[in-house]
């Protein structure tokens, strides 16, 4: 038991949720049974995006993406109550395309996604590696053990703080030598202006038309 | 005075003005031509294309004024002294050759320049320039003194196209009355302008892609000009043809200029001697005396130091150069209407008679000439060889037609065309100035035969046919008059022992004298004499033959000959004034002992041309030492001309002989000449027919391919909607449908595939990458 | 299979069959609704990734991991994905009251 | 190091950045205030038509790239005098000679980054902004003319449109794959929103939706490429991405390979979708029957400019010259490709003081070290065969696309339809020099140079055509309501003018000498010459006979069949406000091969930057 790694563990259940909920979505035909699935299968990738010491991303997943998706339920409803469920079922001939892409699909990702040695674990490399990133306090504890997992889970302010253009996470050697720190100032900016325009567009589609004569073009 | 600033200045500035008239007309011609003043348009031309004058003018004095007006080169008596030590044919062309070391590179003094870079790829640049030396002003003399005289004629003779309401007899309507359409004299003018822009343009322009540009443009007007009376059948057939017909010189000129960019790397005038001398630097040494003809000492051959490597690239180039001469003659050919390319020429004076004098006489025809004689020292020796003998083909050719010939403007247009072979035939055997000078003597007599032609239609109602004139001299005093001047002029009549005589005396008589010269030292090409010579008699004949039928005997036609009028005075002058310089252009300049022909002379090119392995070197005289021959040569030019008047006298005047009889007797060579060869038959049958062939083709596939192809398509849609709808009740067949519908119709009818289902085209999404992803990867081993 | 650490590769697994699930239910359901449903499975696919990608300890050469790059990246991810199913919203709501039906197979005015 | 600090040092570089971002900057304003108008009841009474237009203007002027540059060197001055004259009176605070390093940074020149590295400022971008800020100025006037958004939707519209162009210009000029997503998302989504601007029609929504969700398929797509690629090379910074990448290839790992191509492959997909090529095409001919006339050509010019433009940007950056140092150009490199702008450009010559290219030097030796200690072994062989992959994956793709694009064209009915289909072919004809100039990459500089500048004289040349084409259809439309091609029978009877200007963008669009079209299809077969790309030549060249059918047919019809009974009148003399807009329009067409030249020296300057 004292092999058990309990990272993994979570790590399993989790991708067991995610991607049992995710097929669950593909195949459930009802409209409300797929929001609440799909729910399930992203709150279980902010599981695996906390295990990955993504802290501040996980609980963004959760309150953007979850709650985002409520709204998709709500509109799902909202929709298809009047008219009948079952006009909404995929065709057989549906079925056998998604069986082949999912075939395609599979055959083209799995072999990719397996294909890096250095990505299967980090014991599971083959090669010794020499970082260059590395800071006194991960030199010191490399010393001490013979291999040793470097994690980085990044706090809120190092997220903060790029976000108006400051990164701290490079050591200062890498500032003066002219490695300029990609701080995300202006994407943080201009996608406030991107959501305003969002807004409108969506405000204006999803308004009704003020009753005036009607539209004079074809 | 600064030349190289005033010259482009003043010559850039009497190009532009017609092209300012022009376009006031082509914008507000329309209003124009409602004013009361309706002469409105035609004064703007007018006042363009004398100012373009008065500024070619001003240029040219101060070209005189700091150039000089050239002198002739050697005294007679130096020349005869030589000749006398130097006999042989071999010798006189190693005095040739001494006389090109002397004279031939000084340099010709010229200027040029860029005003504007149009466009730059790699190294090379197309630009917007100018050349200027003395044959450009000359030109630019002659061309807008030609051109003012025709604006005024023009004037008194598209009188009648100020008329809102003209009835126009040629053109047939099915009701049998007389087509009545609104005049457009502003629309003449208009092309004019544009047509002496392009013109001007053609001579001034700096490289030659310029120059082709405006050679182009100078066709489309010459189009537009000859299809004035569109309305006639015969003008729109005959302003295709001539396009058509100078289509095909002009993918000759294309190709020439491709091929010569590709040796030279420059379409600049100014730079191509440069070029050329770098393309053969021991052709310029070796230009000593020593060097003969049966030394052929060409770069090609003596150079044992260079590797085989750089004689196949020599070789090369000097393909390539021949190519390129070829090349551009070839646009000449289409152009000045030389032997297989004339057939256009005769069949362009449907146009109104102005422009046969401006434009297919005087200028526009020349252009060909002009080219060749700028592009001169491009011509290798086997092209001087092809230019001169087509040349001599064409204008005894030519000169036979206008004998059978019964139209007065298409005895005229076959005049050109022989008159610009002998033109051809000047400046293929060595005679560049005289090949110019009877260029710019030939614009002045031909544009005063034309609007005398003009001036007798105008008066006849349109009435062209010869044999319904005569005795016209009574009628029209000052025309019949001018003309027989003009007359004298092309056949050039003179009195050799005062060395005195009209300007194609003095023409016709350098460029015989060059071809006795070249037939001289190059015994095997004594045609090149004999036959020209033999022209002469014949130019003699018809030209007079011409007068007699108008002017002299009885009016065959009472009618006609009672409606004729003296031309008014607008259309006399014009005539006048170039009457006095069909006599003088040739007479020395008084109190110097330059001509025109010395002026001329300054831009005389260096005549070095390669002596290349394929042909059997030719030897060049230089033009100077035609000289010696100007007096015998004069004696036996007069005697021929004097046979072909004479003859043309016993003829018409005295009738000692009946033009039916012989008409009669030679029968099939009379019906051969007046069919032209049966050319145009032959043109029919190679080129037309087959066109026809191919559009008929071409039309077939497009009803019998292509439209069951688009119609399939259409059919497809349907059937592929009709399949979805089955396939929606029968959920089992729907997806093999669906599929191998969708896949078939990928292939064949790609229109089908935009099914409008939005599902389909995320499925294509993901199936076009992974797609992408197997065949990409699986081709690159990925 | 719980005594091996977890590598980057584990993640791209589950991120690539989280992919495959949004495409297919991209290309299977008839409702809209569905249809983003299966782009939001695609997008978090990709921000899983990313995730995955900015962990050091999940992999041999720790010097490649993006770090806090990955993060921004997914954080902007999340974001965009967000205007994204805003508007696809508001167009799908659009479409509904144009044609009374939530179901894609009836867009079929436009073909050809 | 403390916060403070750290704002202190990141603020003359934010400051530099937003000096050279100012249009960017006018038009989010411009959207702020579009919204804002709307609150005030007098808010009402200004035209949101004539703000938008300021706005879009005053970002044009300020597009125009200004000189920062002082002639400190007074050798420098006299010999650039002409250009030294105005620039010191343009530029705001010349520095001294003294000036320190970081304040002469803070005047950006064109082939800096900006943001920290995440955006490019060079050459293309300033043509890609120009023309697309330009372009929605054209655009703007022309839906003043045709009054398609009413009075209500004004606002809206126009916002969208603005925000749109943002995100085009993002797009052109990112060097982070961040940005690149950025842009694409700013782009497309209010693209979604505008074809569904008629928001009462059962095809406008039809045609809102089909796109909305393609698109979204697609980005997703391209966020997963985009992970991928980052992942695998350990960065999304796009010249750090080539570094590694030539580092990767250099050292022989090869077990990424897998990972890159399918990262590359799918990002690939996205950007074929922004440009709808083959097989990514499927939503363009629906959306495009299915938009107003006005927002097809804002989807078929502006739309597809930028995306040519992040092609352009990823298919160079990934494979471009390995071993460059990260970080804004060397100055080394900087100094050569001054004097490269002095010989290329002198009318807007940017020009490089000595003093500045001098404390530059010091740095670059700095890089030198650097760059020696690197294991980069043989720089040029690592990367041929990523580039030859590159080559031949957007080669396939743009012959695929055009000929696609041509032959679907044939049998189409509605003139929107057709144009929607010339639009995919002519997206293939833009990919085609993107292939060539990356496969010119290690071969020859000046012809990848040469094959970038034919992208931007095309995207001139097209900038008229289809802008032309679509506001004739718009204003067609506005007369006849019909967009069918059997509508237009004989309309020349009713409106010559207009129908020769159409006739001529149509020529235009066969590439017909001597119109524009003709000078952009002779520049990208040129550069696919230089390339050694014969086969795409052909597929080009053939494909040009092919398109000649379908273009002419249209003009057949609208000239030489006979008018249908009931239709109104059509008649929209060239002499009216619409009718010299679509004059202003072809007059370019018909005469932008004079400026042969011109042209010619501008886009190989907008292309020069790329390869330093």
């Amino acid at each position: 038991m004292d092999n058990i790694l309990w990272h993994s563990v979570f790590f399993w259940a989790f991708a067991v949720i995610t991607c049992g909920f995710a097929v669950m979505v593909v195949l459930s035909d009802n409209i409300v049974r797929m929001a609440v699935a799909l729910i399930f299968s992203l709150s279980g990738a902010a599981g695996l995006f906390l295990l990955a010491g993504a802290d501040f991303v996980g609980a963004m997943q959760l309150m953007i993406y979850v709650g985002g998706t409520l709204v998709l339920l709500i509109f799902g409803v909202m929709l298809t109550a009047q008219g009948p469920f079952i006009s909404l079922k995929a065709g057989s001939g549906d079925w056998i395309i998604a069986v082949v892409m999912v075939g395609l699909s599979l055959a083209m990702l799995l072999p990719m996604a397996w294909s890096v040695p250095d990505w299967h674990g980090p014991a599971m490399g083959a090669s010794e590696t020499k970082t260059t990133k590395q800071t006194a306090l991960q030199e010191e504890a490399e010393a001490d053990q013979e291999t040793v997992v470097v994690e980085h889970n990044v706090s809120v302010t190092e997220i903060g703080l790029s976000l108006v253009g400051v990164r701290t996470d490079l050591n200062q050697e890498d500032q003066e030598s002219g490695q300029l720190p990609e701080g995300y100032l202006l994407p943080f900016e201009i996608v406030s202006v991107h959501l305003l325009v969002i807004l409108i567009g969506a405000a204006y589609l999803a308004r009704a038309k003020r009753p005036r004569k009607p539209t004079k073009y074809p | 005075m600064n030349l190289d600033r005033m010259l482009p200045l003043l010559l850039g500035g009497a190009w532009l003005l017609p092209l300012l008239a022009f376009a006031i007309i082509a914008l507000g011609g329309h209003y124009l031509k409602k004013t009361s003043s309706q002469h409105r348009a035609g004064f703007l031309s007018t006042v363009a294309i004398l100012g373009s004058f008065v500024l070619a003018v001003v240029a040219f004095s101060m070209w005189v004024s700091d150039q000089g007006l050239g002198e002739p080169h050697h005294g007679p008596e130096f020349e005869r002294a030589q000749l006398e030590e130097n006999q042989t044919p071999i010798q006189l062309a190693a005095l040739a050759e001494e006389g090109e070391a002397e004279h031939a590179h000084d340099g010709v003094f010229s200027v040029s320049g860029v005003w504007y870079i149009w466009a730059q790829v790699g190294e090379q640049k197309f630009e917007i320039g100018y050349y200027i030396d003395a044959l450009t002003i000359c030109l630019f003399v002659m061309i807008t003194l030609v051109a003012s005289c025709i604006h005024f004629f023009s004037l008194g003779y598209l009188q009648e196209e100020l008329e809102t309401g003209i009835k126009d007899h040629l053109v047939a309507t099915s009701a049998g009355e007389p087509f009545e359409r609104v005049g457009r004299q502003h629309r003449f003018f208009q092309y004019l302008s544009l047509f002496c822009f392009s013109m001007l343009g053609l001579v001034l322009a700096g490289n030659l892609l310029m120059v082709f540009i405006f050679w182009e443009l100078v066709g489309i007007c010459s189009y537009f000009l000859i299809g004035f009376y569109f309305e006639r059948k015969a003008a729109q057939d005959a302003a295709n043809k001539a396009f058509l017909v100078n289509r095909i010189g002009d993918l000759g000129f294309l190709v020439g200029i491709m091929a010569l960019w590709g040796v030279l790397g420059t379409l600049t005038f100014g730079e191509m001697s440069t070029k050329l001398a770098e393309l053969a630097p021991e052709t310029q040494q070796q230009a000593s005396p020593n060097k003969t003809t049966i030394q052929a000492a060409s770069f090609l051959q003596d150079e044992e130091a260079k590797a085989t490597n750089d004689e196949e690239t020599a070789d090369w180039n000097v393909g390539l150069l021949i190519l390129a001469g070829l090349g551009i003659f070839c646009g000449c050919v289409g152009k000045s209407a030389q032997f297989p390319l004339h057939v256009w020429l005769p069949d362009a004076m449907e146009g109104p008679t102005p422009v046969s004098a401006l434009v297919h006489s005087a200028t526009m025809v020349a252009a060909g000439v002009y080219l060749v004689a700028r592009c001169y020292p491009l011509f290798t020796e086997e092209v001087l060889l092809v230019i001169a003998y087509i040349g001599v083909i064409t204008l005894l050719m030519a000169a036979m037609m206008a004998l059978v010939a019964v139209d007065i403007k298409r005895v005229l247009a076959f005049s050109t065309i022989s008159q610009l072979g002998y033109m051809m035939l000047a400046l293929g055997v060595g005679g560049w100035s005289a090949g110019v000078f009877h260029l710019i003597t030939h614009a002045f007599f031909k544009s005063l035969l034309f609007l005398g032609a003009g001036a007798v239609i105008h008066a006849l109602h349109h009435e062209q046919l010869l044999i319904r004139m005569g005795g016209l001299r009574h009628k029209m005093p000052w025309t019949a008059g001018m003309m027989f001047v003009g007359c004298l002029a092309i056949a050039g009549a003179g009195i050799p022992g005062l060395d005195w005589g009209l300007s194609g005396y003095f023409s016709k008589d350098a460029l015989l004298a060059q071809a006795y010269a070249f037939a001289q030292v190059n015994p095997s090409h004594v045609y090149l004499y004999w036959l020209p010579l033999a022209g002469k008699a014949l130019t003699a004949f018809y030209i007079f033959r011409l007068w007699y039928l108008t002017f002299a005997g009885k009016p065959r036609e009472k009618k006609l000959y009672e409606n004729a009028h003296e031309a008014p005075l607008v259309m006399l002058i014009p005539m006048m004034v170039l009457t006095y310089f069909a006599i003088t252009a040739g007479w020395q300049i008084p109190f110097t002992p330059s001509s025109v022909t010395t002026i001329l002379e300054q831009a005389l090119p260096a005549v070095a041309s390669f002596e290349t392995p394929w042909a059997a070197a030719l030897n060049y005289p230089a033009e100077y030492l035609s000289h010696q021959y100007h007096t015998k040569i004069a004696w036996t030019a007069i005697a021929t001309a004097g046979t072909g008047f004479l003859l043309a006298t016993i003829f018409y005047v005295w009738q000692g002989l009946r033009p039916d009889e012989v008409q009669k007797q030679f029968g099939p060579l009379f019906r051969f000449l007046q069919a032209q060869l049966y050319l145009n038959e032959v043109y029919h049958f190679l080129f037309v027919r087959p066109l026809h062939g191919i559009a008929r083709a071409c039309s077939w596939i497009d009803r019998h391919l292509i439209d069951p192809f688009v119609d399939r398509m259409a059919k497809g849609t349907v059937n592929l909607a009709r399949l979805e709808d089955q396939g929606d009740r029968k959920l089992i067949d729907r997806p093999i449908d669906w599929m191998s519908a969708s896949f078939y119709d990928l292939a064949v009818q790609l229109k089908a595939t935009q099914t409008g289902m939005i599902r389909q085209y995320l499925v294509f999404l993901v199936l076009g990458t992974v797609g992408f992803f197997f065949i990409v990867g699986y081709l690159w081993q990925l | 299979m719980f005594t091996q650490p977890i590598g980057v590769a584990h993640y791209l697994v589950v991120g690539a069959i989280l992919f495959v699930c949004g495409i297919v239910c991209m290309t299977t359901k008839r409702n809209t609704i569905g249809i983003l449903m299966g782009v939001e499975l695609v997008l978090s696919a990709a921000i899983l990734n990313f995730v995955a990608f900015s962990q050091p300890a999940f992999r041999v050469d720790q010097e490649a991991s993006l770090g806090i790059d990955g993060h921004v990246f997914a954080l902007f991810a999340i974001v965009l994905a967000a205007a994204e199913a805003a508007v696809a919203l508001a167009i799908a709501l659009n479409y509904y009251n144009n044609h009374s039906t939530i179901d894609v197979d009836r867009a079929q005015d436009l073909q050809g | 190091m403390s916060f403070y600090q750290l704002i202190v040092n990141a603020k003359w570089e934010s400051w530099a950045s937003t000096l050279v971002y100012l249009p960017e900057i006018v038009l989010c304003l411009t959207i702020v205030i579009l919204l804002l108008l709307r609150l005030p009841r007098w808010g009402s009474r200004i035209s949101s038509l004539g703000i938008a237009l300021v706005g879009s203007v005053i970002a044009f002027v300020l597009s125009i790239p200004f000189e920062t540059t002082a002639e400190a060197n007074p050798e420098a001055a006299t010999t650039a005098q002409p250009v030294s004259l105005l620039q010191e009176e343009t530029s705001p605070n010349p520095p001294d000679i003294e000036a320190s390093s970081e304040e002469t940074k803070a005047y950006k020149q064109p082939g800096d980054t900006i943001f920290s590295g995440l955006i490019v400022y060079d050459g293309l971008t300033i043509f890609f902004r120009q023309l697309l800020i330009l372009f929605v100025v054209a655009l703007l006037i022309l839906m003043g003319l045709t009054g398609i958004p009413d009075r209500d939707s004004g606002a809206d519209v126009f916002t969208l449109i603005l925000g749109a162009t943002v995100g085009f210009s993002l797009m052109v000029s990112s060097n982070h794959l961040l940005i690149a997503f950025l842009g694409v998302e700013m782009a497309s989504v209010p693209s979604y929103v505008l074809a569904g601007t008629l928001k009462g029609r059962r095809i406008a929504s039809e045609a809102a939706l089909k796109f909305a969700l393609y698109g979204a398929g697609a980005a997703g797509v391209m966020l997963y490429g985009m992970s991928l690629m980052a992942g695998a090379l350990g960065s999304a910074h796009l010249p750090t991405m080539a570094e590694n990448l030539a580092q990767l290839t250099a050292n022989g790992v090869d077990d990424r390979q897998l990972v890159l191509f399918l990262g590359g492959l799918m990002i690939l997909v996205g950007l074929a979708f922004k440009l709808s090529a083959f097989p990514f095409h499927f939503w363009c001919p629906d959306v495009f029957e299915g938009a107003t006339a006005e927002v097809d050509a804002f989807l078929s010019v502006a739309s597809k400019a930028a995306a040519i433009g992040l092609l352009l940007r990823f298919a160079i950056g990934i494979s471009g010259v390995p071993g460059e140092p990260i970080e804004a150009p060397a100055a080394v490199a900087q100094a050569t490709s001054t004097e490269e702008a002095k010989n290329t450009f002198d009318i807007l010559a940017i020009s490089q003081t000595e003093a500045t290219s001098l404390t530059f030097a010091a740095q670059a030796d700095q890089e030198k070290t650097k760059l020696e200690e690197k294991p980069v072994t043989d720089p040029d062989s690592s990367v041929v065969p990523i580039q030859d992959l590159i080559v031949f994956l957007i080669g396939l793709m743009a012959a695929l696309t055009t000929t696609f694009g041509n032959l679907a064209a044939y049998g189409q009915t509605n003139i929107k339809r057709l144009m929607a289909y010339s639009t995919i072919a002519h997206a293939g004809y833009l990919m085609m020099p993107v292939a060539a100039a990356v496969a010119l990459l290690s071969k020859d500089q000046a012809g990848a140079q040469e094959a970038v500048a034919s992208v931007v004289v095309y995207l001139i040349a097209y900038f008229f055509m289809n802008l032309g084409v679509f506001a004739i259809i718009a204003l067609l439309r506005n007369r006849i309501r019909s967009e069918e091609i059997e509508d237009y029978a004989g309309i020349v009877r009713e409106s010559p003018g207009l129908v020769v200007c159409f006739g001529i963008l149509m020529f235009s669009l066969i590439g017909l000498p001597p119109l524009a079209g003709f000078l952009g299809k002779f520049w990208i077969f040129a550069a696919l010459w230089e390339a050694g790309l014969i086969t795409l030549l052909f597929i080009g060249g053939l494909n040009t006979f092919f398109s000649i059918f379908y273009y002419l047919r249209v003009l057949k019809v609208m000239v030489l069949s006979p008018e249908p009974d009931h239709r109104s009148p059509a008649a929209i003399p060239i002499i009216s406000w619409p009718g010299l807009y679509v004059a202003a329009l072809t007059v370019p067409v018909a005469i932008l091969l004079v400026f042969w030249e011109p042209i010619r020296v501008y886009s190989l300057w907008a292309a020069a930057d790329l390869f330093q």
